[in-house]
């Protein structure tokens, strides 16, 4: 006895496309939506690339090119408006913050999503009563306004004084009295991130199916066997997401790094405050301001460029 | 193994304060290595009952029962107990060996060894083995729903629960698996609960089917005495499709009398009617029987509505010929079914007699709804022609 | 047969009060109860080690510190000298001064037009790119990407890229007006108070209007095709479909949306430090920046506190009946 | 927990003087490396430097303030010197150094009144002032003004530089005079040197002590006079910083900018432009005589974490060596006026001679010598609101509450 | 209304240059007011042809005409046509009022009040009159599945289409609005095309119904038509439920030999086979006779392998009996099912007679699939005891 071949579900594709058919067919609605969004484009990167532009100008050249052309004369050819001298600069001043901003925000942002994993699982996936209340609780923490904390922040950081806490591991090599106000730093992030990997990890913890834990349990596994050998695997492209979120957080912060830090260079500062220092110098110059803007913003950048499909994802949720 | 019993065993939930009856006063003992068969509609609390039993769910009142011990409080952990659930709950990021392994690394002392060989070895009785290296996402519907029963044989539990362990499967896969699904269960002899709300497989599948509706159990039988020997009016109108005919009569000296006809009735039925006044009667489809006379006893003049080919049989949807009727306004509730073979041809509108012979009719309580009296059955009789 | 379907009707819609009616009247066995209890507890014992550490360091650091700075508000910490921390001397003098301070309601009506147009009209740009790049386009990776860029960046280098860009001489916007014959239009986009804070509200528009973008993107993925072409089929044009079918079901996702975006306008203390300093002046100060420069700048510690706690409890206004209406709906 | 921070943690390097300074580029970190220099040299002691930059020494007050408010201050910071000192002091913060600095190297003898004036603001002399800036000066660009035909030594009154400007714009396509309204400082500067040089030194001390409303007229005068300037003022000038505009003062775009004298380190670095050739100073119109004093100094905390070496380092501060090795470099004058001419170029002797000479050295408001720090902070704040709206009476009102609230 | 005609409709997609072929030159021919069901196994291109009459889809190749109009390159808009979709595709923030309305005023220019009087009139007639105010969220399923349809028949169109409207419902619910559609379209006599992969819908409910496989046609017809006389293999296949039994036979002079069994032709059926060697023999599990001898023509001895019993009916797998083979490993592919009526008591294990008499079978060609010979019909029976 045969029966008919069982056709495989076709995958099918959702195409919103379908229902503006007319879109597709006609060209020129086509062509004016691509021209729209080139436009669009435009908007967006035009500050970035009139930055660069900017960033690689001699004075003079600043002076005499608009701001958004190359450094290059055409008639007669010459590339006496090129300088990577803003850069050098910027490089130079701001390497010692991109150092320390490596120093906090890896270690920041690893912590951050590692007990936001713990906690939306502790919550999530573990039933128990009244944990209602430490989700919101967990959740509202995402939406204070920092300025709420400041003044207390401060206070607590020269009350707790890490520096002489740890004063036995200055001694070490490779240690400096002052990575303690990144280690300061770091709690602080930790802290303040947990909240939002807690929403990410959450939201992606729901979504994982209840049966599965369920059969785990009836597998005989415990709730941390389960973390471990279901819930954490599964968790990869969730801990990409946080971690690219997290670790843009971090970088891009400078309240906290006003706050927290002592002052002074070699206090610790992470980029961002040495960016915002470095218009110190009598010479006001556009292009050091974009070079060293661009240089603090590279990681983030390329961290962005690489993982946008999943960052967006990962906002969306 | 064990046989399983649940002794009143009650489930609520709280809802804003409020009690939801889940589960309502379960009895049910199942036997060592019997199939039993949790049924009812969408609702009724199989789902919540089998997860009771797995430990998923906390007992509210009464006992689960394993052998002689009381497991309400036992952790599903150790509980010996394997589920197969509805969506089967494999473990995307590992492979079918290692989801098979997973319950025995976790519950068991067992080497690796040994693990690995009697995966192997359940692999191979489920015909999965070249499947072991694959992940769940590389496996079409039925060969993740083998995987999920090798997943459960392989810990060789003392029960296994299955949910719906079919409904994700079409059609033909679904007749395919439940054969082979029933197969096993012989062969392994373990004792099983299997919840479905799919008729088919409550009919065919188990050695007793358990009819759920509400949270209260309402008959346990095998499929046959389910059929023909319903409790009561829930489980008649449960079981069979199409389901059974009702009409609500009153009782009148012998006869009983409805909207569209009257029935009369012999002592002997009169008898199993006892007092009751106000009566529901049913007749399976199949039992009515479409007659050219139409004057005889139990014979009624009926016109054809609708009919309903489906190849091997038509279902006949009959209206009672009160004439005059417009046929427009005759809603649903004024007609029955009848099965008739396929090869009959029958028209809408046409006239035609119905016989509703007294040894078919099931009695119901109107009230109550419990069984009166149901259809006389003579199963001795040897395979003969079937039509 | 109608009884039957009757009976299954009357059973189901019964139930639930029937089953209340029951359920009070028996009455649960103790044992089953504390079984019940010991069961929670092991499962929620075993959860502790996972969320209760993270909730000691989170609770400690949000909703201790906003207690701490609460008190410090009650105080006259000001200057060098440390507070007293005696109930006693608390009072609520900080918040009267704050509600007599003109430069305390300018910055409060900054906070609140920033907020609001920053955050409507973010969504609005974002809905017009969501719907643009929902297209079925090519490259639509490239498009949504670009346009989330500028959120990866910090606020210190979007100041530092918009003062420049805002620049009376030499910034880009006048630049290029100028270049194409608009030199009327040019302006001192940042230092006129007129435009101060409207020259603000762009440039994070700038930055933002992304995420608005991915956030409805992901709402218009969800509305499913059928909705589309069942519009289409009822007759509706792209207007009267995306009007009165379409965006009416964003709503959720305009929610979500916004605040978050609420969130980001009050954490554009970083732009507005940067591009101005701790003191952007009455056309663009807000509270945020208010409370930054008083506190830390002026050293009057409990007043920026007091501050912050006014920010705080308008977070709180936005934040709450979000937060309360994401847990009627099962969202949380 | 006063004792923690004695530990010595706090600079891990042991006995290090640490001087915070927010001098982290240019003339001001040539000059103070400089100083560290000669000290290291003279007292084999190692100097932690330790600079905070940004936010026109902003930055570095609010570092200070917290690591003083946290018992925890460094050896010494630069600090502008006169009522900005007031809170510390007040909060017991600073320690009398009469005895252990100021007795030494003669330092009494050698400054002047004004600037021994601002050492002490509580009678007390708690630091030790290291260079002089004089604010009241006006800038300009020789070509400018002789192709306009104007003489700036022959404007007496600020209220006459108003003519002046108008005349070098009508003659030239310069602006009259360079200015940034990007934030409020250099206009509150420019209307303090206009009220000195309009209505004279008494009602400006007047002012400072909080007499405002006595002093209606000549505020709300003053503050018409700076509003008239401002139809002179480069068109940009609320998207720069004074850098940007002196710059204009250099290409010729401008004819005049007030600003402290630190502007002319600006004139040094560029080539080809040169003192009485390129660009001119004179005193800002009407405050001739006067030498209006920034001065940047270095205090003594409580709490010292290097209680002596701290001691060493402010009496070499005080010294003539420190001096005259800083200031040449700084571009500013030494308070001490023992110091020798010759590092000095031609426009800083000239200073020098109009400082040693002078019949008065008025605190700048600006710069917190001559108010407190709230004062100052909303005096700051009104100007700032001047700069948009220049409205007289508003910016009166202000001013006249900067002094209630306290 | 008017008839609505596909003309060698064809559509492919492109999938990275591919072209993947759809529908493959359909030609039908829908008359006014027919009700014509389209089947076939999932991704055969039934949604793809439904979702070009109704101008979703472009067509690649053909035409599709409405009347003599060719409405190829209409935007659905102007089509005139309504849809109903199986997720039923109501505006979730619109009342069922609004979204009844919501068509009437955009495709019309009826003032306000005519359309509500329009979708008043409608609701009353599906019964929903109560629900106007509601929204999509408030509504059961079958409440969903009316409104949706009152969305269609309240714009009164010239076609209906349906993309299997009831598939989201359970199968108590489907099985009573299958029977209220049908009445539905009798009334309203609006050409209707109703896309569905349920067996049952499509042979009750069509007028005719159009089988598709892989996007080509393989028959239309009546459902009777297409049960008892299916055109090919395919067509006998899909159409029946348990489906047919198929046997792969050799031709061997006037005897058709295969795996299992031979099996004599009289002349009569020979010349229907003409000179094809590979042929498949095709039976109706209903037409294949358990009989107590086993000697007859046509009988065959064989041993029941599991018994499904479905109450009115049993599905009895059988197996050849060639003797000692193992019964563990008895495949699927060995066994044959006939279905007998439900009060037989039939055992695993017991030892049948089947006879498959010659009038009931179906012979194709194995290579191309076509039908050689369709099974005699007699459906001259008048009504009669149908058992
Ligand atoms: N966690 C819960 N909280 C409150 N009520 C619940 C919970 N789980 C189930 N119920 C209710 O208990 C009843 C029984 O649910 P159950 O899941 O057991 O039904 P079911 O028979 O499995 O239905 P289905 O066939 O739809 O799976 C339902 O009315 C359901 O709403
Ligand atoms: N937009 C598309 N692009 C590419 N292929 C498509 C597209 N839409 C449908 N297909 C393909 O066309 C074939 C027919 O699809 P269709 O949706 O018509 O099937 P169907 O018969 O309705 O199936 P089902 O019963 O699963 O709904 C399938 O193989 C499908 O993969
Ligand atoms: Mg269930
Ligand atoms: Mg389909």
């Amino acid at each position: 006895m045969s029966s008919p071949p069982a056709t495989p579900e076709p995958e099918q594709r959702t195409r919103r496309e379908r229902a503006t058919t007319a879109f597709r067919n006609a060209g020129p609605r086509r062509l004016v939506l691509y021209a729209t969004l080139l436009a669009i484009v435009a908007f967006y990167l035009a500050p970035l690339e009139a930055a660069i532009m900017t960033a690689i100008k001699t004075n003079s050249a600043f002076n005499t090119t608009l701001p958004f052309a190359p450094p290059i004369e055409l008639f007669p050819p010459s590339l006496e408006g090129f300088t990577l001298e803003a850069w050098r600069v910027a490089i130079n001043k701001l390497s010692h913050g991109i150092l320390n901003s490596l120093m906090l925000a890896v270690p920041a942002t690893i912590l951050s999503a590692t007990l936001g994993s713990f906690a939306a699982y502790g919550v999530t996936n573990v039933e128990w009563k009244y944990q209602m209340p430490i989700i919101a609780l967990f959740i509202a923490g995402i939406f204070i306004p920092y300025q709420a904390v400041l003044v207390p922040l401060s206070r607590l950081f020269a009350i707790v004084d890490t520096q002489s806490l740890l004063a036995p591991l200055w001694g070490l090599p490779l240690m400096h009295a002052h990575y303690s106000n990144i280690i300061n730093l770091i709690i602080a992030h930790t802290a303040y991130g947990i909240p939002i990997t807690f929403l990410l990890f959450r939201s992606y913890y729901r979504n994982l199916s209840e049966e599965m834990l369920e059969a785990a349990r009836l597998d005989g596994a415990s709730v941390f066997s389960i973390y471990r050998n279901i819930v954490l695997p599964l968790s990869k492209p969730m801990f990409a997401v946080t971690l690219i979120y997290q670790f843009t957080q971090v970088w891009n912060d400078l309240l906290f790094a006003l706050v927290i830090l002592p002052g002074g260079a070699g206090a610790g500062e992470p980029v961002t405050v040495a960016l915002t220092n470095l218009s110190g110098g009598i010479i006001q110059s556009f292009g050091l301001q974009m070079a060293g803007a661009f240089v603090a913003a590279i990681p983030t950048l390329i961290v962005y460029i690489a993982f946008g499909e999943q960052f967006a994802k990962g906002v969306a949720s | 193994m064990a046989n399983l019993t649940l002794d009143g065993v009650t489930k609520w939930f709280d809802d804003d304060g409020d009690r939801i009856v889940a589960v309502d006063d379960v009895h049910v003992d199942i036997e060592d290595g019997e199939f039993l068969v949790l049924v009812g509609p969408s609702g009724c609390g199989k789902s919540t009952t089998l997860r009771m039993i797995a430990g998923l769910e906390t007992v509210s009142q009464g006992d689960v029962r394993l052998g002689d011990r009381v497991i309400n409080d036992q952790p599903p952990t150790v509980r010996d107990i394997a589920m197969v659930f509805q969506s089967y709950a494999l473990y995307p990021h590992m492979t079918v060996q290692e989801n098979m392994s997973f319950g025995l690394e976790e519950s068991t002392g067992l080497s690796d060894d040994t693990i690995a060989r009697r995966v192997e070895e359940t692999a191979e009785m489920m015909g999965i083995d070249d499947l072991l290296d694959r992940k769940p996402g590389e496996l079409s519907g039925g060969q993740q729903q083998r995987v999920a029963l090798g997943r459960a044989i392989v810990r060789d539990p003392d029960v296994f629960l299955m949910d719906e362990p079919l409904s994700n499967l079409d059609a033909k896969l679904r007749s395919q698996m439940r054969t082979e699904l029933q197969r096993l269960q012989e062969d392994l002899g373990v004792t099983t609960v299997y919840v479905t709300h799919d008729q088919t497989e409550a009919m065919t599948m188990g050695d007793r089917i358990a009819i759920l509706n509400d949270g209260k159990l309402q008959q346990v039988a095998t499929p046959i005495e389910a059929y023909h020997r319903p409790a009561n009016l829930f489980v008649a109108g449960f079981i069979g499709e199409p389901s059974m005919n009702f009409f609500e009569m009153e009782r009148e000296g012998d006869v009983l009398v409805g909207d569209d006809f009257e029935y009369s009735l012999t002592a002997e039925t009169l008898d199993e009617i006892g007092d009751t006044e106000r009566v529901t009667l049913g007749i399976r489809p199949e039992d009515v029987e479409l007659v050219s006379g139409g004057e005889g006893a139990h014979e009624f003049r009926t016109v054809v509505d609708v009919v309903e080919p489906m190849g091997n049989e038509n279902n006949v949807y009959l209206r009672f010929d009160a004439g005059g009727d417009d046929p427009q306004m005759t809603g649903d509730e004024r007609t029955f079914v009848a099965t008739v073979g396929g090869l009959q041809s029958i028209e809408d509108g046409q006239e035609v007699a119905a016989r509703i012979p007294e040894s078919a009719i099931h009695l119901f309580d109107t009230e109550t709804g419990l069984a009166l009296r149901n259809r006389t059955l003579d199963l001795s009789e040897a395979p003969v022609p079937n039509r | 047969m109608q009884g039957i379907r009757e009976l299954l009707k009357k059973g189901r819609r019964g139930s639930s009060r029937e089953r209340k009616l029951r359920a009070d009247g028996g009455e649960p066995v103790e044992t089953h109860r504390e079984a019940e209890q010991s069961l929670l507890r092991s499962e929620f014992v075993q959860s502790l080690p996972f969320w209760l550490p993270p909730f000691l360091l989170m609770g400690f650091f949000v909703y201790g510190a906003i207690g701490w700075n609460l008190v410090i508000s009650f105080t006259d910490f000001a200057s060098l000298t440390l507070p007293t921390y005696d109930p006693a001397t608390f009072d609520l003098e900080m918040y009267r001064q704050a509600i007599n301070d003109p430069n305390f309601w300018t910055a409060a009506r900054n906070t609140v037009v920033l907020l609001v147009a920053f955050t409507a009209l973010c969504l609005v740009v974002g809905l017009v790119l969501a719907i643009l790049v929902d297209r079925e386009i090519r490259f639509e990776n490239t498009f949504r990407t670009i346009y989330l860029l500028p959120m990866s960046l910090s606020f210190v280098v979007t100041a530092k890229v918009w003062a420049w860009m805002y620049n009376f001489e030499s910034g880009m916007i006048n630049v290029t007006l100028r270049q194409v014959g608009l030199g009327s239009l040019a302006h001192h986009w940042i230092s006129d108070p007129g435009t101060k804070l409207a020259a603000v509200i762009f440039a994070l528009i700038w930055q933002f209007s992304g995420y608005a973008m991915v956030v409805y993107l992901a709402g218009l993925r969800a509305i499913p095709d059928a909705h589309y072409e069942a519009a289409r089929v009822d007759g509706a044009s792209s207007w009267r479909m995306y009007r009165r079918v379409i965006i009416p079901q964003l709503r959720s996702s305009t929610m979500g949306a916004a605040v978050v975006l609420m969130v980001f306008a009050l954490k554009a203390f970083d732009f507005l430090y940067v591009m101005f300093g701790t003191n952007p002046g009455p056309a663009a100060d807000i509270l945020a920046t208010m409370m930054f420069r008083e506190a830390f700048a002026s050293n009057h510690w409990a007043y920026g506190s007091a501050i912050a706690i006014i920010l705080f409890l308008m977070a709180l206004t936005i934040v709450g009946p979000y937060l309360y209406s994401e847990y009627r709906r099962g969202e949380l | 927990l006063g004792g923690g921070g004695d530990d010595g943690g706090n600079n891990g390097g042991g006995n290090k003087v640490e001087v915070q300074h927010w001098w982290t580029g240019g003339d001001g970190n040539a000059a103070i490396t400089a100083l560290f220099e000669g000290f290291e040299e003279k007292h084999d002691i190692k100097i932690k430097s330790n600079p905070v930059s940004g936010g026109a020494g902003q930055n570095l007050k609010n570092v200070i303030k917290k690591r003083v408010l946290n018992n925890k201050p460094p050896s010494t910071w630069q600090a502008w010197p006169g009522k900005n000192l007031q809170p510390y002091v007040e909060a017991d913060k600073l320690e009398d150094i009469g005895d252990s600095v100021w007795s030494k190297n003669g330092m009494k003898g050698a400054y002047l009144k004004g600037p021994k004036q601002a050492a002490k603001p509580d009678g007390k002399f708690v630091t030790v002032p290291l260079n002089i800036h004089r604010l009241n000066n006006l800038f300009y660009n020789v070509d400018v003004v002789e192709k306009a035909g104007v003489d700036p030594k022959s404007i007496s009154k600020p209220s006459d530089l108003v003519g002046a400007m108008k005349t070098v714009e009508s003659e030239t396509d310069a602006v009259g005079m360079a200015h940034q309204t990007k934030s409020g400082w250099s206009t509150l500067q420019l209307w303090a040197q206009v009220l000195l040089g309009e209505h004279g030194e008494q009602t400006y001390t007047a002012f400072t002590e909080g007499k405002v409303k006595a002093n209606e007229q000549a505020v709300k005068n003053s503050l018409s006079i700076v509003k008239q300037y401002n139809k002179h003022f480069n068109g940009d000038a609320g998207s720069l910083d004074w850098q940007q505009a002196n710059k204009k003062l250099i290409n010729g775009k401008a004819a005049f900018i007030h600003q402290g004298d630190w502007a002319a380190g600006m004139y040094r670095a560029q080539d080809g432009f040169e003192f009485d050739k390129q660009w001119g100073m004179v005193p800002y119109p009407g405050t001739k005589g006067m030498y209006s004093l920034v001065m940047d100094s270095f205090p003594f905390p409580t709490n010292n974490p290097t209680e002596e070496t701290t001691k060493k380092f402010l009496r070499y501060v005080g010294s003539v060596d420190a001096q005259e090795r800083f200031n040449p470099k700084k571009g500013s004058i030494p308070p001490r006026t023992d110091v020798s001419k010759d590092k000095f170029g031609p426009f800083l002797s000239r200073q020098m001679d109009q400082f040693q000479n002078s019949k008065s050295q008025p605190p700048s408001i600006a710069h917190g010598l001559a108010t407190s720090p709230e004062t100052l902070t909303a005096l700051d704040d009104a100007a700032t609101s001047f700069n948009s709206s220049w409205n007289v009476n508003k910016t009166y009102n202000k001013f006249v509450q900067a002094f209630e609230s306290n």
